[in-house]
């Protein structure tokens, strides 16, 4: 067979982020031990401009939307929307990782490097069409995660979040493959769109093989987003792990996980739905209320925002259960406007913390409004936005999904998952409260002024959170219209 | 089927039997030689020349009281030789030493067996050889044993890689994973041999090879794991008896193997280095000859008494020697043998060489150079040959 | 003789795989892990799959499982230390853990009737040059890409094992 | 009989896993832990190669191919963490990483 059934120039512009991304990864590794990294911010520079590189990169594959590499990759609206989402995510992690890294003496090339990469791999996942090249992709990026959770190592609570994150990650890793390994033995192939055909085919395999195969790859997945019952290494880890990395690994690997999980259940195991939509239905509607009853009792912020996370994935699942396009795309329209209101909300965890982290707890954001309103305004906008008030990401995210959820006939879940909402809302608004009528505390008063790079990090998040508030069809549109090409 | 089964049992008997003798004859031409470079004679007292030391080595070793320190973990201390000496037999399965025979209407090869996958075989096994050393440092529970042990797992998953990527470079210019093969894709002169082949002669992978060998059998310059004025005895500290001599075997045996696999990937493997029609056929001929000649003049002027016939006595066995390499019948599968041999015999002679010679590595310098300059080294070198395959294929 | 072949190693693999989970020194499962993986070797050649029987051998017993053996000297680290579990796990971890294999083992020979059987050298495609042939053509973007994460395991090993930050 | 029927590959292989996921969830050292997960890997490569077997294709060995790269570089990756969390607390039981318990 000629070589170019395999590869061609088109299949290489299709593959342009990735490629934008791993080079440019590999030159901040190089350029690290050359340059002198007390004098300039040019590291993070760098990974900005390669990011925003790769954003234009992922446009430019959009226009050559297609399978790739003999069918390797698919390049339709669904992996370019995630593509651009986890570049997005990038982006707002580098820039109030500046101050962060230079706060606790830790700057350097591999840092930016590792998190270039991580966003690498987790664009093959997104783009990936076949479960072998999805697992690769969820590898680098898995692996790339572990070690930026670990990142700091003289500190006793990362090593803890990054052995945590990497013990529990693998032992998914390993569930997800042997449901790899057991697609492969029913239908003779790994590729979503060849194993669909297999299964609905006239030879199809035993129903047995493929759901176990199924709850194996839920389990691998489950753990990867933090679902309940997989969802107690997250406290921990995000707790742990420094915290632009806890905005990034809540995000980023996060929706990229969730895109392989609908491309994978709603192609390869569409057919099956109705076997395993009972079990999504019970994990949906447990994510959410352990998450969201644990972090009642929370006083560590961070913490408190993984537990709301395992709530969020619950709110996902609930979309995933609806098994509908219009669920696919309201999963999507979430995911944005999550990424965008949490990670905006680590961005001001991280500016008030402190050098070594020590102020993480909820009295030490006492007073903020007073010290610093912009910041305390902004927060705002987050809390407001993961409580799901209108004019805001977080409510049309909810609002789509319920919608979705009631289209399918899911009307339990729906008002179970709206009850859900209101018991979040009262410790959103606890921080809310700390925050406008109490006395400032020493963090609030001791934080420094916000510097350019930290305020970009604020500020387009909340920009973000607001959009999609109050147009939300701009992005819903694209997300409708590549949900329904999926398959 | 039967004839393959009892010519197969043959094989592995006179192979066995071989190499047993040959690495215990390594060790004698060691201390002499090393005895010679430091201008002294050397093991003389048992037999002539010392001649029958390795076998008085044996009885010694056997009749050893086998200690068992009261300490060790059990089950490992004593399962730790066991492998060392295993896996290094292991390889020797693979190698061929020369090409098909046919003795007594019987044709076959002169190799236990041929894997198509031959090299990757012995890549494997010498990977786990490892496992012998750092088991034994550990299941000792000494300091010193550990430290040996650690030091010398790191030496060789450090050098395991440049030996890997020298290993590389000839493969590609030989298409094949077969030991046999490879020695098939080399045939005819010197400058069909690997190491002078074109596109690009494999000088340079052929010294990395040489020279991560060194250090994956532990030899000077490489012996840190056994550094004496540091670490006592290093892994094998605590071994005596045959446990001891298990160890001392497993590092000749992995010797041998390293030396037959510089010959048969860089060397040609049994292929003489100029055609027989200008007289290649001659040379063992000649060189048993020599060396009668020479006996035979020591025999004349004897430093000790019974030298007058021992010397005479050898003499006359490399004389008919000579003159078997002459009889076309046995011609056609000595003198490929010999070739084989003496190749390795050079190699092994260089190991010895070096170790009267040199002197031993700091330790942070070993892995220094290991990292940042065999491997950098030897990947240059394979990009360099792959272009060039690729350009020419 | 191929069943022969089989039980025997199944068996070493097993009772090896067993010797893993219930060893309490890790040096111990670390040896223990390296017979299964020797044994599963053997049953890769029994598949016709050499060239991965090999990478078996060189990867994981000659490369990972040094690596294993080589942090548990390193840590110098002892026997697991015993701690009171918690009562649920004593009661139910063993009774658990047969159900689930009986389970997987019900499943999969429920799947699989007996029809196809496996003896040695019913399958030969899986030399070296048909594992290399399909590396360089079907799979290359994930040969490729897969370079990127040893690249990521090099650089993470150094970023975690450096003495100094900066 | 001289045949080994498919189902009992797959089932050694399915007893491994299990016997790997045992480990990870019983055993408190972390290595032994670590060495529980690659078990687990290894259960799933012989399932690969057995269905590559079954469907006569080489692909099956890629899949392995891939996941044994996977697995030494999760091995690199894996000890350095646990050297790390070993030099701050000199302990190797997963019951004293606690330092984040309320």
């Amino acid at each position: 067979m000629p070589i170019s059934n395999f590869i061609n120039a088109g299949d290489l512009i299709r593959f342009l982020p990735e490629i934008i991304l791993s080079v440019a990864g590999t030159l901040l590794m190089v350029l690290d031990p050359l340059v002198n990294r007390r004098s300039s911010n040019l590291f993070g520079t760098l990974s900005l401009l390669a990011l925003i590189g790769a954003l234009f990169g992922s446009v430019a594959a959009y226009a050559q939307a297609g399978p790739a590499f003999g069918g390797m990759l698919s390049v339709d609206g669904f992996a370019t929307f995630f593509r651009m989402l986890v570049i997005v995510v990038g982006i707002l992690t580098v820039l109030p990782s500046y101050r962060f890294l230079a706060r606790q003496d830790a700057e350097t090339g591999e840092y930016h490097a590792l998190l270039l990469y991580s966003i690498a791999g987790q664009c093959v996942m997104v783009s990936a069409n076949d479960l072998i090249m999805i697992f690769i992709g969820l590898e680098i990026s898995s692996i790339s995660s572990y070690v930026l959770a670990g990142y700091l190592r003289d500190d006793k609570r990362a090593n803890e979040a990054a052995l945590k994150y990497f013990l529990l990650g693998s032992f998914a890793t390993g569930f997800f493959l042997y449901g790899v390994a057991l697609i492969y033995g029913a239908t003779g192939t790994v590729n979503l769109t060849l194993a669909r055909a297999a299964i609905t085919g006239a030879n199809s395999p035993s129903p047995v093989f493929i759901g176990v195969a199924a709850a194996l790859m839920f389990v691998g997945l489950g753990f990867k987003v933090s679902a309940w019952p997989f969802q107690m290494w997250a406290p921990d880890v995000y707790q742990g792990a420094p915290t632009p990395v806890t905005a990034f690994l809540s995000t980023g690997p996060k929706a990229a996980t969730f895109a392989i999980f609908l491309r994978i259940f709603m192609t390869a195991f569409e057919p099956i739905g109705n076997g395993w939509e009972p079990l999504v239905w019970i994990c949906a509607l447990l994510s959410m209320t352990i998450g969201n009853f644990a972090a009642l009792l929370q006083s560590n912020v961070k913490r408190l925002l993984a537990y709301s996370s395992i709530a969020h994935a619950g709110y996902v699942l609930v979309a995933l259960t609806a098994r509908s396009d219009v669920g696919t795309a309201a999963a999507m329209f979430y995911l944005a406007a999550y990424a965008f209101m949490n990670i905006g909300a680590f961005a001001v965890i991280s500016h008030i913390s402190g050098k070594g982290e020590r102020y993480q707890n909820l009295e030490d954001f006492a007073g903020l409004a007073q010290k610093q309103p912009m910041t305390a305004a902004l927060l705002t906008i987050f809390l407001l936005s993961l409580i799901g008030v209108p004019l805001t990401g977080g409510f049309f995210g909810k609002f789509y999904i319920f919608k979705a959820a009631l289209e399918s006939h899911l009307v339990w879940l729906t008002v179970l998952g709206l009850l859900n909402s209101a018991v979040a809302a009262y410790y959103y608004l606890r921080i809310l409260v700390m925050m406008y009528m109490h006395e400032p505390s020493e963090a609030a008063s001791g934080a420094e002024p916000l510097t350019v790079g930290l305020k970009a990090a604020l500020i387009l998040p909340a920009l973000g959170t607001l959009i999609l508030g109050i147009f939300p069809s701009w992005v819903l549109d694209f997300a409708g219209k590549s949900s329904s090409l999926l398959k | 089927m039967d004839a393959f089964i009892v010519i197969t049992i043959i094989k592995l008997l006179v192979i066995a039997f071989v190499l047993l003798t040959a690495v215990a004859y390594l060790q004698w031409v060691e201390r002499k030689v090393i005895a010679h470079i430091q201008v002294r004679p050397g093991p003389y007292r048992v037999g002539p020349h010392g001649l029958l030391q390795p076998l008085a080595d044996v009885i010694k070793l056997v009749t050893k009281e086998g200690l068992l320190p009261s300490y060790v973990n059990r089950p490992l201390y004593l399962f730790a030789p066991f492998i060392a000496v295993a896996m290094a037999l292991l390889s020797i399965a693979v190698i061929p030493f020369g090409p098909t025979i046919t003795v007594a209407g019987y044709s076959t090869w002169m190799q236990l067996t041929d894997l198509n996958i031959g090299v990757l075989f012995i890549l494997a096994v010498s990977s786990m050889g490892v496992y012998g050393i750092a088991l034994a440092g550990w299941s000792s529970n000494n300091k010193y044993a550990l430290l040996g042990g650690l030091r010398s797992s790191a030496q060789m998953i450090s050098y395991e890689l440049p030996l890997a990527l020298a290993i590389v470079s000839p493969l590609l210019l030989s298409n094949t994973l077969s030991l046999r093969d490879l020695v098939g894709s080399q045939a005819g002169d010197i400058f069909h041999w690997n190491i002078l082949k074109l596109p690009f002669p494999q000088i340079v992978s052929f010294i990395i090879f040489v020279i991560a060998a060194f250090a994956e059998t532990n030899r000077i310059p490489f012996d840190l794991p056994e550094a004496e004025n540091e670490l006592v005895a290093g892994f094998h500290t605590e071994y005596s008896s045959m446990k001891f001599a298990s160890f001392f075997m497993a590092e000749y045996l992995n010797m041998v193997t390293v030396s037959a696999m510089a010959t048969l990937l860089f060397l040609g493997g049994w292929e003489a280095p100029w055609p027989a029609a200008y007289g290649s056929s001659l040379v063992p001929t000649v060189i048993f000859a020599i060396a009668g000649l020479i006996a035979f003049y020591h025999a004349s002027n004897p430093p000790h008494k019974l030298d007058r016939y021992t010397f005479a006595a050898t003499g006359v066995i490399f004389l008919i020697i000579a003159a078997i390499f002459l009889a076309p019948i046995v011609q056609s599968w000595l003198l490929p043998l010999f070739w084989f041999l003496a190749k390795t015999g050079l190699i092994l002679f260089v190991f010895i060489w070096i170790r009267g010679t040199l002197p031993r590595f700091r330790y942070d310098q070993l892995m220094g150079f290991a990292w940042k300059f065999l491997f950098p080294v030897a990947m240059l070198n394979l990009l360099v040959t792959s272009f060039l395959v690729a350009w020419r294929s | 003789m191929d069943v022969v072949l089989f039980l025997i190693f199944a068996f070493i693999a097993v009772v090896a795989a067993i010797n893993v989970v219930v060893q309490t020194h890790p040096i111990a499962s670390a040896v223990s892990l390296i017979g299964v993986m020797g044994s599963l070797a053997i049953l890769y050649l029994l598949l016709g799959a050499e060239f991965i029987a090999v990478a078996q051998v060189i990867v994981y017993a000659g490369a990972v499982m040094v690596l294993f053996i080589f942090v548990i000297m390193l840590l110098n680290a002892g026997a697991e230390v015993k701690r009171g579990r918690s009562l649920l796990v004593q009661l139910l971890g063993a009774p658990l853990l047969i159900a689930l294999l009986g389970l997987l083992a019900y499943f999969v020979q429920r799947i699989f009737p007996r029809n196809v059987t496996v003896h040695f050298g019913g399958f030969t495609g899986g030399s070296a040059q048909a594992i290399g042939r399909a590396l360089f053509t079907t799979y290359l973007l994930p040969f490729e890409v897969i370079s990127l994460l040893i690249l990521i395991a090099i650089l993470g090993a150094i970023v975690l094992g450096r003495k100094e930050l900066d | 009989m001289t045949q080994v029927p498919i189902s009992w590959f797959l089932t050694l292989s399915a007893v491994l896993f299990a016997l790997g996921v045992a480990g990870f969830l019983f055993r408190r050292s972390i290595i032994t832990v670590f060495m529980s997960i690659e078990l687990m890997l290894n259960a799933v490569n012989l399932s690969f190669v057995t269905f590559a077997y079954e469907y006569k294709q080489v692909n099956g060995h890629l899949f392995t191919f891939f996941v044994m790269v996977v697995a030494a570089a999760e091995a690199a990756v894996g000890l350095a963490i646990i050297l790390t969390v070993f030099k701050n607390r000199a302990t190797l039981n997963i019951d004293d990483m606690d330092s984040m318990k309320d």
